[in-house]
């Protein structure tokens, strides 16, 4: 039981993290909370089903993805940003008011909706690999090229403009 | 009787035609003069020969030659055949003979004008449709001649076409002919559709003489109403005449020889050779005879002032028509072919003459600009003073024969009206012949030095002669009352013809009062231009009015043209300009073009560039899939 | 051997064969084409011996989609033999004629020409519905280059134009198209679409009346018929002078055949209803077109619109119910695609020398060039319907058709006649007759050796059809008869029913049928 | 248990929404985007959790792999454009205005 507690308390934390990353006016500030976010979610994937997923969430987001973000932003030097003119709230308030429903919506589609099947215990990283290794190995495969053209990418965009 | 030669009297104008069409230009004057003349007086000597054969073959006799089928599509055949019986044998003695010597005419009057031989390669083709319609043994072949020989008009009143008013007289010639036509080719319509409900779809006449009889009365008086609108457009009668008196823009002989003596009988010789139909239709044979009468009275009117030498002539001739109409639509149908003969001779020599006096002139027509001209183109003038005798009705010339034929059929057979008004007509006949005859030869000269008339050459005065001696003999040779040789001779074609007979005692009262007439037209003429010239002034300031309606031709040319032509450009034009072709058709395809135009540019707008509005309508759209989901589901 | 799948081929192997030509022998790329024409005209003459009495001759029967029902199926009865034979007479004299017209892109210019007498041909032979949707398409294609590229003036809009009415209606004969294919499938239990297995379908009046409209529509735009006309002006203004022959002569026939082979026979019914608007659209056209020719201000326009009311004459014919009228309307068919491409010869010929087309620049030209005035002249009239010319065999056969359809009909298309007169006889005036106005008319040279070669051949047949049509009225004789058969409009016949109570008068003595007629 | 996880990643979702379309610097638009690719995370996790395949877990998986990619190159992207327009605010970048 006190798993389940464990849960909810780090899916409150995560919540309450996010909502602080998307106020803060210094983007550092909010790159922050959202690796809080991360670390909480990654804590949740290893409590609830499978600790090697909750290691990957923590590896690759917190550590990956977070430090690019945090690279960028000092590379940019940026400083405080002005929350901008006020034409914004009108989108603001209009943008609240749809995520808000969004997610009522999806409530109310959701309640009371169990699944059918019997709940697993943890699912094993050897049981996830072999997954995605022999059922979806085209999907692994894409990845792959993906990743590769994304770095390419990458590389390309962020090049000075040397003469070539 | 069948006899293939028959095609020759066709083929000789034919090959004339070809001839000088072709090969005229390189053979030279010489040779066309030779080969024109030559050609039609062939075809007179066959015409002469088959005219010997039906002798011998009794009233019905004719000889058919079927050369082949001209149109056959389903049950409707229309051979390319031709008949030379009484009637159409005699025409096409008229024709041949009367155009022969207008041909030999020609070659003096054309003499040394560049276009030389395609004047006598028309001429030839004009002879050829005249004889194609006279000969055709259907509707559809007379309609071929028909159309054909307007189609000769239009070329030879157009034949000095470097000028602007010749070129415009000749299409307005051919298409007012063309109106007529459009009743003519109605009229053979009703008739082949008719004959079709009754035995089979026909128009030859051999078989439509059996079929008209058993027609109902509507559709033989529709056939033959539309048919006479046909010979109205042709033979220039009251609503379709105007295009005759500007036809006079031709050369001389042309109007000789088609406005005179051939094509314009040819709507006479329609309502004769269809005289089966007509007597089946009272009706039609009141409207042939009224129009007729009423055509002739009104032309005459207008003959008593026009000015221009051939303009007296065209109107005369447009009033003799209105006679023979008379005469064929009272059922003199032999009166009336009398009448067109004895007028081919007269009428044409009449026009031979003006056409040597305006020679003589070197080209002026205005016969008020002419004067005393009897010593200086003597032969001219006797033959021109025969021929007015002639057409003035005074006996013992032609003309008062033929006409006098006619007004006592006519009020033989009832039509009492229409022959008071003929005698009126036949008056003013007498007073503008002579009218015109005194201004052109007598009293004083009233041309200027330059011009210095002189008699024109033998080639032109001798076949004018020999016209002079027919007119002269013509009378009562061939119709001299109650023993005519021309009654007798279409006899057999008639014979559906109403028969009329009167008293001779009221023919003879009748013959010395158009006689009467007649010279007291001549009294007055004599009168008024010869003792006393000032007179005409004098009468024609007292009646102003009258005068001017006369001399401006009641103005019909000008009612026609804002009432017809001008309204009809102007629909055409504002059809074109405004209503549809412009604002409807292009309009609608243009508004189209504009609105998707439009409505591409606003939705251009909708693409603002701010990633966030993307983004937003993007939660908009899934926030309502999933309501829709939620409602669907929730239902 | 296959003549009909040769005569098809043989103008794309040529084309194929000018393609390789390289640019530096551009000149006697005309030579190689009008040997190519005079070739496929030789060719298409062989058809004339063989002349089915009933159903196709020459037939070629291929599978090529089975499973949709399309087959390559040719074949050819009398009507689309003489329609051949007039496509390639006429490509003929279009290659001949634009030998000196024509000095860009010359060997586009000529395989554009050999394509679109190919896809002609096709048309006129397919059987099979799909085929002769894809030539009728494959037509339109050469015919917009001929217009767009070596047009005059404002080209584009006018090829634009073209294309897209003639689009717009194909189109909508493809949607009806895939129906008919939907009802065959239902009907046969298989998709066909050849044209015997079409005429066996029974297709309900209530869609049927919507599938002959998109038909119809398809087919009205080609003719062109009265509302869906304005592209033909536009289009042969600015159309090249061969482009004008092929697009009057040939081009508009098809439109008018479509209605002979796979409009009224497919849908009988269909058509019976709405027979009585095309007739009357078709005599709305043939004043409306004579009307505005009167008053146009360049001579090619005059002439479209005439090729307009002439093709009203056509559409009366098709729709009416006696043989005369379908007669007729063949034969006018093949009379305006004679009188018209010839018009269309000469006024090229003209503005070749002059430039202009415009009315008002001409005046006295008789007297300047004889020769070449005789010819338009003749021309002028064999398109008015003098009789003795080609022109009155068609206009009477039709008003007498209509005549006996109802009177008024007849009435119409005489007025037609007259109009027709009107404008043509105005502008054979104010081009050729009066005094010469402008001096650039004084010393214009008359017709080279090249041209009279045009012309001569036009005239020649101009005459002969007008004076022995017989021939040809026996050719299309049986495919007339069949498709009034399949046409089955009833038989109105006014004059009939007026004479039905009346007794006639005495009973004559049987009337002697003697000898006459043939 | 799986309830409040879906509750959770709804809420996670439209937090990242609302970040995504109100804040104007860049940054913080490609974190919310983050957010909202967490969400779905959470939803595969759930899911594989009661289903008991390993297949929602592959696909977390993959959907990391994504990210990552997707982060690097919009960064990438979002240097080259500093430089470019000079700014980092999104409400600028208009140049691919209709």
């Amino acid at each position: 039981m006190i798993v389940e507690w464990v849960i909810r308390a780090l899916g409150i934390i995560a919540v309450l993290s996010a909502l602080v990353a998307i106020t803060r006016r210094n983007p550092i500030y909010s790159a922050v909370f959202l690796g809080l976010n991360f670390l909480c979610l990654g804590g949740i994937f290893t409590f609830y089903v499978s600790p090697f997923v909750g290691a990957v969430q923590i590896i690759v987001y917190a550590g990956a993805i977070l430090v690019l973000f945090v690279l960028a932003i000092m590379i940019l030097n940026l400083r405080d940003e002005d929350l901008g003119p006020s034409r914004r709230t009108v989108v603001k308030f209009f943008a609240v008011i749809a995520a808000i429903g969004v997610v009522w919506l999806i409530i109310t589609i959701t309640a009371g909706f169990v699944p059918p099947g019997r709940e697993a215990g943890t699912i094993s990283a050897a049981q996830v690999g072999r997954a995605l290794l022999e059922a979806h190995v085209v999907a692994f495969e894409v990845i792959s090229v993906l990743l590769i053209t994304a770095v390419v990418g990458a590389v390309v965009l962020a090049k000075k403009r040397m003469e070539v | 009787m069948e006899d293939a030669m028959l095609r020759l009297i066709l083929l000789f104008p034919l090959a004339g035609f070809l001839f000088n069409a072709f090969l005229g230009k390189r053979a030279g004057e010489r040779v066309v003069s030779w080969v024109g003349p030559a050609s039609i007086f062939f075809s007179f000597a066959t015409g002469v020969y088959f005219m010997s054969q039906l002798a011998g073959l009794g009233e019905h006799g004719y000889i058919r030659d079927v050369i082949f089928t001209w149109i056959a599509s389903g049950e409707v055949s229309i051979p390319f055949s031709i008949v030379f019986d009484h009637l159409s044998g005699w025409m096409v003695l008229v024709v041949t003979g009367v155009g022969f010597l207008i041909h030999v005419y020609s070659i003096g009057y054309m003499h040394g004008d560049k276009g030389y031989y395609r004047y006598f390669a028309y001429l030839n083709l004009f002879v050829f449709m005249m004889l194609v319609l006279v000969l055709g043994s259907n509707l559809l072949l007379m309609f071929l001649g028909w159309e054909g020989v307007g189609l000769c008009s239009y070329l030879l009143i157009g034949f000095w076409f470097t000028e602007e008013e010749r070129a415009r007289a000749g299409m307005k010639a051919f298409i007012v002919n063309r109106i007529g036509d459009l009743g003519f080719i109605l009229g053979i319509a009703t008739l082949l559709w008719g004959s079709a409900v009754v035995s089979h779809p026909t128009v030859e006449f051999s078989q439509l003489q059996a079929v008209v009889p058993r027609l109902p009365e509507w559709v033989v008086l529709a056939a033959t109403l539309l048919l006479f609108v046909g010979a109205t457009g042709k033979s220039a009668q009251i609503p379709l005449y105007v295009w005759l008196p500007d036809a006079m823009a031709g050369p001389t002989p042309v109007s000789a020889l088609i406005h005179a003596a051939t094509m314009v009988t040819a709507g006479v010789y329609m309502v004769a050779r269809m005289n089966f139909a007509y007597s089946a239709a009272p009706l039609a044979m009141d409207v042939v005879a009224g129009v007729g009468v009423a055509t002739a009275f009104f032309a005459a009117t207008m003959g008593l002032v026009a000015t221009d030498i051939k303009k007296v002539l065209a109107y005369s001739t447009v009033s003799q028509l209105g006679y023979m109409f008379v005469g064929v639509g009272v059922g003199a149908y032999a009166g009336g072919m009398f009448h067109l003969t004895t007028h081919a001779f007269f009428k044409a020599l009449l026009f031979l003459g003006a056409g040597s006096v305006i020679h003589g002139m070197s080209g002026e027509q205005d016969i008020r600009k002419m004067g005393g001209l009897k010593d200086k183109m003597p032969w001219t003038y006797r033959v021109f003073l025969i021929e007015g005798l002639a057409l003035a009705g005074i006996p013992p010339f032609a003309g008062f024969f033929s006409k006098d034929e006619i007004l006592f059929k006519a009020f033989a057979s009832g039509h009492k009206l229409i022959w008071a008004v003929g005698i009126a007509a036949a008056f003013m006949t007498a007073f503008y012949t002579f009218r015109l005859i005194f201004l052109v030869f007598y009293n004083t000269p009233r041309y200027d030095e330059s011009v210095h008339p002189h008699e024109s050459p033998p080639v032109m005065i001798i076949p004018m002669a020999i016209l002079a001696v027919l007119s002269f003999i013509g009378g009562f040779v061939l119709g001299f009352p109650h023993h005519s040789l021309i009654e007798a001779f279409m006899e057999g074609v008639f014979r559906h013809g109403v028969e009329i007979h009167g008293a001779s005692g009221l023919e003879m009262g009748l013959m010395f009062l158009s006689t009467i007439v007649a010279v007291a037209g001549w009294a007055v003429a004599y009168r008024m231009y010869v003792v006393d010239t000032t007179l005409p002034e004098k009468i024609a300031q007292r009646f102003k009015a009258a005068y001017a309606l006369l001399f401006n031709r009641y103005w019909v040319d000008e009612i026609y043209d804002t009432l017809f032509v001008k309204t009809y450009l102007g629909i055409s034009d504002g059809i074109m300009r405004y209503i549809v072709d412009d604002v409807i058709i292009e309009g609608f395809l243009n508004t189209a073009a504009r609105t998707s135009l439009g409505t591409g540019r606003q939705l251009r707008k909708l693409q603002t560039g701010d990633v966030q509005a993307y983004g937003f309508a993007m939660l908009a759209g899934v926030l309502l899939v999933l309501a829709y989901i939620v409602w669907r589901w929730a239902t | 051997m296959k003549l009909l799948t040769l005569l098809i081929m043989f103008p794309l192997v040529v084309s194929l064969i000018i393609m390789l030509v390289p640019r530096r022998y551009e000149g006697d790329v005309k030579f190689v084409a009008f040997v190519a024409a005079v070739i496929e005209l030789i060719l298409s003459l062989r058809l004339w011996y063989g002349i089915p009495e009933k159903g196709y001759a020459f037939v070629e029967q291929v599978a090529w989609v089975p499973a949709y029902g399309i087959n390559y199926y040719l074949g050819v009865d009398g009507v689309s033999i003489l329609l051949i034979i007039l496509t390639t007479f006429l490509t003929t004299i279009a290659i001949l004629a634009s030998f000196k017209s024509i000095f860009l892109y010359e060997k586009e210019y000529y395989i554009a020409f050999l394509v679109l007498e190919s896809a002609i041909i096709g048309s006129f032979s397919a059987l099979n519905l799909v085929l002769f949707y894809i030539f009728w398409e494959m037509m339109l294609i050469p015919m917009v280059l001929i217009i767009g590229v070596w047009g005059s003036g404002n080209r584009i809009y006018a090829a634009v134009k073209f294309f897209l009415f003639t689009l717009v209606g194909s189109l909508l004969m493809l949607l009806a198209l895939i129906y008919l294919g939907k009802l065959s499938l239902a009907q046969l239990g298989r998709v066909s679409f050849d044209l015997d297995d079409l005429l066996r379908l029974g297709i309900p009046v209530g869609v049927g009346k919507w599938l002959f409209a998109a038909f119809a529509l398809a087919f009205a735009i080609k003719v062109p018929m009265f509302p869906v006309h304005t592209w033909l002006p536009d289009a042969h203004t600015e159309a090249p002078t061969a482009g004008s022959i092929i697009l009057a002569g040939v081009l508009l026939k098809v439109g008018a055949y479509g209605f002979f082979r796979y409009g009224v026979p497919v849908y009988p019914d269909a058509a019976g209803a709405l027979r009585w608007t095309f007739l009357i659209l078709g005599l709305i056209a043939i004043s409306y077109g004579a009307m505005l020719a009167l008053v146009q201000k360049d001579l090619k326009r005059l002439i479209a619109y005439s090729s307009v009311s002439h093709m009203g004459f056509v559409v009366v014919g098709l729709f009416s119910s006696n043989q005369q009228a379908v007669d007729g309307a063949v034969m006018q068919m093949i009379n305006h695609g004679l009188s018209t491409g010839a018009l269309f010869l000469l006024v090229g010929m003209i503005y070749d020398r002059r430039h202009t087309r415009l009315i008002k620049d001409f005046g006295g030209l008789a007297a300047a060039i004889p020769l070449y005035s005789a010819a338009f002249v003749i021309v002028g009239l064999s398109s008015i319907g003098l009789p003795g010319l080609n022109g009155f065999i068609g206009e009477v056969l039709v008003v007498l058709g209509a005549f006996r359809e109802h009177y008024l009909a007849g009435v119409f298309t005489a007025i037609g006649a007259l109009l027709a007169a009107s404008y043509m006889l105005w502008a054979i005036k104010r081009v050729f007759f009066g005094p010469i106005t402008h001096d650039e008319n004084r010393n214009l040279r008359d017709m080279s050796v090249r041209e009279w070669v045009c012309v001569i051949p036009l005239i020649v047949l101009i005459v002969y059809l007008g004076l022995f049509p017989g021939r040809v009225l026996k050719i299309m004789k049986p495919a007339t008869k069949h498709y009034l058969e399949l046409a089955e409009f009833e038989r109105t016949n006014w004059m009939a029913e007026h004479l039905k109570g009346i007794r006639f008068p005495a009973e004559e003595s049987p009337h002697e049928h003697g000898g006459e007629g043939e | 248990m799986f309830g409040e996880l879906i509750i959770l990643s709804a809420v996670l979702f439209a937090v990242g929404a609302v970040g995504f379309l109100t804040r104007r610097n860049a940054f913080v638009v490609l974190m919310s985007l983050e957010l909202m690719l967490n969400a779905a995370n959470v939803v595969f996790v759930a899911a594989s959790k009661q289903w008991g395949g390993p297949e929602g877990l592959a696909s977390v998986l993959i959907v990391i792999a994504i990210a990552a990619a997707e982060a690097a190159v919009a960064l990438a992207a979002l240097l080259a454009l500093f430089r470019v327009v000079g700014t980092e605010k999104i409400d600028e970048w208009r140049a691919l205005r209709g």
